[in-house]
């Protein structure tokens, strides 16, 4: 059975996917999974490495499993300050 | 009670140092970060800082509260400015206060710091010579 | 040019702040120092700082100069409170600006270093429990 | 023959001599000797090793000698800040 999510994009990776957020089933098993599926399909610069995850406003770990209606980001590299 | 702000508005820094003092504070250190005509080697002609914003006032509320913890000060704020800034706007502040110095220079270094590093904000410039970028340091 | 002052009447850091800030500063950091209501574990009513002028100021303006050589700062501040001051009362403010904050933080920290150091200005505390005294620390 | 000098009081040492300057004749060779000689006179607690001194309004030497209608300053232990 997929799992419903909301992924958004910020700052390059918003300029990149040409959106800031969208919602689609996946079957991916873990949220690094899913990161190498969407950058394949956005073409997404950054490599995994370089980011990281949240889900529902609160840091995650790479090998999460998506939660179903649960709001993913991948955050790069910040620049405030 | 919110020690971490994000503003989509210019915030008056006076009453922002105000709302730190009281008869225990001996030493108030602060910091601000003003949005430089260059950057690496490259006229910038503006900026605009972009935050997730529900992350960002998560973390940097626990920086705040860490630096509470770790720092022999009496309280702390920081506040980020959001949207488009224009050069000699202010981005950030940060405030510390203790009963001594060494504390509160310490606190406030570390705070900016820490919110330069963990919250999720990020700055795209746009250049005098044409261009602009999002920037994502190593 | 002066860019340190005694002052013997309450002063405006909003100001004095505004006139370090130009397109170049990327960073500014500053420090208050703020009469404390208790000091080496008595309480505090109020305190006097008095100066000896002339060397006070000439001092004064060889520890910003020296902080602006040492230092890749853009521009540096100081002004010292003389005269009687109550509790919660600003006593001395620093204000340093640079293009960043590493050079900004270690200026500001030496300034008031040296200030206190080397500055003949010399504080007066009257004790709620009775009794006032100069503070000569050793 | 001898200098005529006015030396300033600041903070404890004021307090002691009760008098913030006086100007008179001295015969001290140098400046420690001066002080040591005005300590005696006034009482001061400060020995001359916790005191710095000036001469019109600049920090000087121990071992310089009095200068005829030079003002001095002795410094006691700064606490600005």
């Amino acid at each position: 059975m997929s799992t419903r999510i909301t992924v958004l994009y910020f700052a390059s990776l918003r300029d990149v996917a040409g959106i800031d957020h969208e919602t689609f089933d996946t079957n991916a098993p873990d949220l690094r999974v899913l990161y190498i599926e969407l950058r394949a399909r956005h073409g997404f610069p950054l490599p995994v490495e370089k980011l990281r995850v949240a889900v529902d406003g609160e840091f995650a770990r790479w090998d999460d499993a998506p939660r179903d209606r649960s709001e993913i980001a991948f955050i790069p590299p910040v620049s405030g300050g | 009670m919110n020690r971490f702000a994000l503003s989509d508005t210019p915030f008056d820094v006076a009453t922002l140092r105000a709302g730190l003092l009281d008869a225990r504070v001996g030493g108030y250190a602060s910091f601000e970060g003003w949005v430089r005509d260059h950057n690496a080697g490259r006229a910038v002609t503006g900026l605009r800082y972009e935050a997730y914003v529900a992350l960002a006032q998560a973390e940097g509320e626990r920086v705040l509260g860490q630096a509470c913890e770790r720092f022999d000060i009496l309280d702390a704020r920081c506040v980020h400015r959001t949207g488009e800034l224009a050069i000699g706007e202010l981005a950030v502040w940060v405030g510390v206060s203790a009963a001594h110095r060494d504390a509160a220079f310490a606190a406030c270094r570390w705070i900016i710091d820490e919110v330069k590093q963990r919250v999720p904000i990020w700055k795209h410039e746009t250049y005098a010579q044409g261009g602009a970028d999002w920037l994502h340091p190593e």
